[in-house]
């Protein structure tokens, strides 16, 4: 189609599309409403499974299923991005150069990964207490260690990112969540359930196995991560075209 | 181990493997990845047997988590064994396992470090599917619909020194995702209005009261994700483009079971949460999915026809059964259902040992274009009866499992609408045809030689000098890659064919279309079957309907081949064009038609609801 | 303002629509597809939402305060850093189709036609 | 007061939102990307929901904005195939 009747077309869908939303939205509960019937049995939920927080306890305790397929479909795309972004025949590997780095900079990576580094395991391991958890604590893992790239090279970062290693991280991280659950299910209980004793109210042991999947899942979204922006510095820094190859066929 | 404790363990055992697989693939050779792979794959196969024969007696449901509801009231997330959930679990996982065992000595070498890498996603493929069928939550649907769709872009667009998988699988990507946004759209606005998101407890709030904008709002947007996956018109534009690409093993997941779980959400969300009488009315959902149910299959077939790339061909063929499985769904009575789900098993079978030959084709000739193939498949004797007998069995030829499934579903949309029956034997008869003619011209070299050269200004694709997806072009076909069509085509004949078979369907098929029936189950309040229906069988009426449309596909396929002047290609009618211009390979236009969809949808449910 | 966070939401998610169908580089389609991702965030949290409530965490509260939902909270939560990584996958699809096709603007893109 | 600024937060969510997606060069639009992440974490924070705001913060205005970043500059870095893009 042309680009004007490609217009035309969306045009006519959207209108109708926000006629109907804008109708519906007007039949939702106000916003700020008190009816959250399944927001208040979660929280009394939670604070019977002796977890602060009670996000945590929804995402790794109550709605664990729901979590092992959130944190699949990472591993999924981690996997995906790894074999489409594969070094194919006809492009080689040039090792990346040493770039000039201010010394401030440098300074200031290197006084700033160790910090950033403990800051995300704090925020993995207070998963069940404090906001944060798996997710948000292996996202902070990960960019943290990408300062080094910041303040050193390319090359530095390569030395101390192994990529096969934080590869077999993601799926020791994935593999681990799972056999959580199965274990769950060898204890006589149901698949994912909370059979760990909970421990104290508002102590880093509490929560049973939300504690546990929150550092599976911290683990693997820590590796996925970097292993998904080990592939794309690759592509961009590293992989390029042999001369014979070049672009489109 | 009662029935019920399986289906998680059905989802797990594939995420362990694939875990497995990757944690190893670094020093596994490609032979043990594979094998590795196929042990998971076929482990699952069996977890859904023993799980399918526990649940046949009548529904089991497992609790994850153990957060068992309490007077109703719960939070955890339910699995619910229903017979046809898990029977599509376990047809998804069969499919694998095919594909596990085709793709053995028929994909290239992978790199080195990488041998895992491709049974890794084939086995996260098949926990997506199984943990859709099985699962009784909203968003938990959600969640699996979105892992099968991130490993299908990445299977798709697997082989990345080709330009086209990638555009494939890139327009593939961006119109999935935008489906699964509405979807989850959808199921926030559910859970504003019901507080809950359970399927069970989502249908049981909409029971009481009355249906207003913010239901068909919702019933809109979930149903626009489902049939997105689908490939219902008008969202069916990224499918040919992506099994036109996919690597074989992949095409015949994706078409033989991945777009039927589309079909399969719809019927299943439409039944659990929609049917109360808050929810949206039979009568205005039958017409919605019937409009696009209708629209999808004529327009599947005609696109069929034209096609020479044989993999866009057996594409289209795909998305004219979807819309009679829609068809057959709409009617929403339990034969409709219990009809489709033969259908959907017996096509299963067919479309994916159709595939395996054009893969084999492909790794022999490195071509799918039926025009540069004509003649040069004489040597390949058995895969051209193979190939023959998969196209009479999508025409619907008794005794296979499509020519049942087709006959009962077509009398269930009989009582709906005299001119249904038509649609079904025609739609069948035409995709079944240009399959055939396709099969006689490249394994028979029946009737003259088409011009080999594209006609220029034709919007077309043709399939010539494609790379062979096994790197160089095979010498002797593998026994493997001939025996899993073998197998495929068998397990469609024995749908038809096996004596307990069908009336188990047709069990499956009551429990499905039962809205009191499921909620009871679910929530604890066990009510018997409310509605006990004749188990389908073969009726005559239904055999002569099969044998009019095995006879129109036969007739349609000589009269292209042998007097190509009036129907055959050379020279297409000029009046489809612009249809054929519309499968313009854009994502832009993809896009902006699936949010016109959208709006049919709402402008299709509106009236009769609140107006 | 009862009505506000949803109308913003269906905006965003509008609007990202618009960008992927206007789009003249593949690039560009890939971050509309964000925003309209973060739309279903905006109102999936506007939901949970209870005036007068405070974060469900209760590490410093007692037990029976008055706090917001915190089931929306969770799938949001999870649902943003899976989002990510498939916008990295579409990324990685649109790396690999521009050493392939040379371009990435979707007009020239001439391959699956028909 | 807390309706107040949650009224500010979502109209400069929705603002940036639309400069998001007309701005058609990936480079600027990462800019404004990670912008949008920013103003959604603080919409998230108003909205009592700290959780979801430190993984927008970490996802929306750090990982996103850098794959897009490595992405453009891999497309420009590319071989230069006749045909000349933005």
């Amino acid at each position: 189609m042309s680009r004007p009747v490609r217009l035309w077309v969306f045009l006519v869908g959207a209108v109708l599309v926000a006629a109907l939303y804008a109708w519906a939205c007007f039949d939702l509960p106000s916003f700020g409403g008190d009816h959250h019937p399944y927001g208040d049995r979660a929280v009394r939920t939670a604070l019977a499974q002796h977890t602060a927080n009670a996000v945590s306890s929804v995402n790794f305790d109550q709605r664990a299923f729901d979590t092992l397929g959130e944190q699949t479909i990472l591993f999924a795309a981690v996997l995906g991005t790894v074999v489409l972004l594969r070094q194919v025949r006809g492009e080689r590997r040039t090792d990346p150069t040493p770039a000039p780095v201010a010394d401030r900079v440098r300074w200031f990576g290197v006084l700033m990964l160790p910090v950033a580094l403990v800051v995300g395991f704090y925020v993995v391991a207070h998963g069940p207490l404090s906001p944060g958890g798996g997710f948000q604590g292996g996202i902070v893992l990960a960019t943290a260690l990408h300062l080094l790239y910041i303040a050193a090279d390319y090359r530095a970062l390569e030395r101390i990112r192994p990529v096969g290693l934080y590869e077999v991280g993601d799926a020791v991280g994935e593999a681990a969540y799972v056999v959580t659950g199965l274990a769950a299910v060898l204890a006589g209980s149901a698949f994912l359930a909370n059979v760990v004793p909970h421990g104290t109210f508002n102590t880093l042991s509490s929560g049973g196995t939300v504690a546990v999947l929150n550092i599976a899942v911290g683990m693997e979204v820590a590796c996925g991560i970097i292993v998904l922006l080990a592939r794309f510095l690759d592509q961009a820094v590293e992989i390029e075209e042999t001369a014979e190859e070049t672009g489109a066929r | 181990m009662a029935a019920g404790e399986l289906l998680p363990l059905v989802v797990a055992v594939p995420l362990l493997g694939s875990a497995v697989l990757v944690a190893a693939g670094r020093r596994l050779t490609r032979i043990a990845a594979d094998a590795l792979g196929a042990a998971f794959a076929a482990g699952t196969v069996a977890l859904c047997v023993f799980a399918l024969i526990g649940v046949l007696e009548g529904p089991a449901v497992a609790w994850a988590g153990g957060w068992r509801p309490k007077d109703g009231l719960g939070v955890g997330i339910a699995l619910v064994g229903d017979p046809l959930g898990v029977g599509l679990a376990a047809l998804a996982s069969v499919v694998t396992v095919a594909a596990f065992v085709y793709s053995w000595r028929y994909l290239e070498e992978p790199p080195p470090r990488h041998a895992g890498g491709f049974p890794a996603l084939l086995l996260l493929f098949q926990a997506g599917m199984c943990g859709f069928t099985l699962t009784g939550d909203l968003f938990n649907a959600f969640v699996f619909f979105e892992l099968m769709s991130v490993v299908a872009y990445a299977l798709t667009g697997y082989r990345v020194e080709e330009p086209r998988p990638l555009q494939g699988a890139l327009a593939f990507g961006i119109v999935n995702s935008l489906g699964g946004y509405c979807m989850l759209l959808g199921i926030a606005l559910l859970y504003a209005r019901t507080g809950e998101l359970g399927m069970a407890q989502i249908g049981r709030a909409l029971g009481t009261g009355e249906p207003d904008a913010l239901v068909l709002a919702a019933f809109v947007l979930v149903m626009t994700g489902l049939l997105i996956k689908a490939a219902a018109v008008p969202f069916h534009f990224w499918l040919p483009d992506a099994h036109a690409v996919a690597p074989t093993p992949v095409c015949m997941v994706l078409s033989g079971v991945m777009v039927e779980l589309g079909v399969y959400g719809a019927a299943r969300v439409y039944w659990t949460v929609f049917a109360g009488p808050g929810g949206v009315s039979h009568s205005s959902c039958t017409r919605t999915l019937l409009v696009i149910g209708v629209a999808t299959a004529v327009l599947g077939a005609a696109m069929c026809w034209q096609q020479r790339h044989l993999k866009r061909l057996l594409a289209f063929s795909t998305i004219g059964h979807v819309g009679l499985f829609l068809i057959g769904v709409a009617v929403l009575t339990p034969e409709g259902v219990s009809g489709t789900a033969l259908y959907v098993l017996g096509h299963a079978g067919a479309k994916a040992a159709l595939f395996a030959c054009v893969g084999i084709l492909l790794a022999r000739y490195g071509s799918v274009d039926e025009y540069e193939l004509y003649g040069r498949g004489r040597e390949l004797r058995l895969v051209g009866v193979l190939f023959g007998v998969g196209a009479l069995a999508l025409a619907g030829v008794p005794p296979f499992g499509t020519g049942l499934g087709k006959a009962v579903a077509e009398e269930a949309a009989g009582q709906q609408a005299p001119w249904l029956p038509a649609v079904f034997v025609l739609v069948s008869a035409v995709t079944g045809g240009a399959v055939l003619r396709a099969g006689l011209r490249v394994f028979g070299g029946a009737g003259p030689r088409p011009p080999a050269e594209k006609a220029d200004g034709e919007p077309e694709t043709s399939g010539a000098e494609e790379e062979p997806e096994t790197g160089d072009r095979l010498g002797r076909v593998p026994g493997t890659m001939l025996a899993v069509p073998v197998a495929l085509l068998a397990g469609a004949l024995a749908v038809g064919v096996l004596p307990g078979f069908a009336a188990a369907v047709g069990a499956a098929g009551d429990h499905f279309a039962d809205h009191t029936g499921y909620l009871g189950t679910v929530l604890g309040s066990g009510s018997a079957l409310s509605h006990v229906s004749a188990s389908p069988h073969w009726t005559a009426a239904g055999v002569v309907l099969d044998l009019v449309s095995t006879a129109l596909a036969i007739g349609c396929a000589a009269l292209a081949v042998w007097r190509p002047g009036r129907t055959g290609h050379p020279g297409a009618s000029g009046w489809w064009t612009p249809i054929r211009r519309m499968q313009s390979g854009h994502i832009g236009d993809y896009v902006a038609w699936a949010l016109a969809g959208v709006a049919l949808l709402a402008v299709l449910t509106v009236p009769g609801m609140l107006l | 303002m009862s009505v506000l966070p949803y109308l913003a939401a269906g905006w965003i998610f509008l609007i990202g629509v618009y960008g992927l169908v206007t789009s003249r580089n593949l690039i560009h389609a890939v971050g509309c597809l964000t925003v309209t991702q973060s739309s279903t965030y905006v109102l999936l949290v506007a939901i949970g939402y209870r005036r007068g409530g405070t974060a469900p965490v209760f590490s410093d509260l007692p037990p029976g305060a008055r706090v917001v939902d915190p089931v929306v909270q969770a799938l949001a939560l999870t649902d943003i850093v899976v989002g990510a990584t498939v916008t990295a996958l579409l990324l990685a699809l649109v790396v690999q189709l521009r050493k392939r096709h040379g371009t990435v603007d979707p007009d020239k893109l001439a391959e699956l036609r028909g | 007061m807390d309706e107040v600024l949650i009224a500010i937060a979502v109209v400069l969510v929705a603002a940036a939102a639309t400069a998001a997606v007309f701005h058609r060069d990936p480079l600027r639009q990462s800019m404004v990307l990670s912008l949008l992440g920013l103003f959604l974490a603080l919409l998230y924070t108003f909205v009592q929901a700290p959780d979801v705001a430190l993984s927008q913060l970490a996802v929306g205005s750090a990982v996103t904005p850098l794959m897009i970043l490595l992405t453009v500059r891999k497309v420009k870095r590319g071989p230069r195939s006749g045909s000349e893009d933005r």
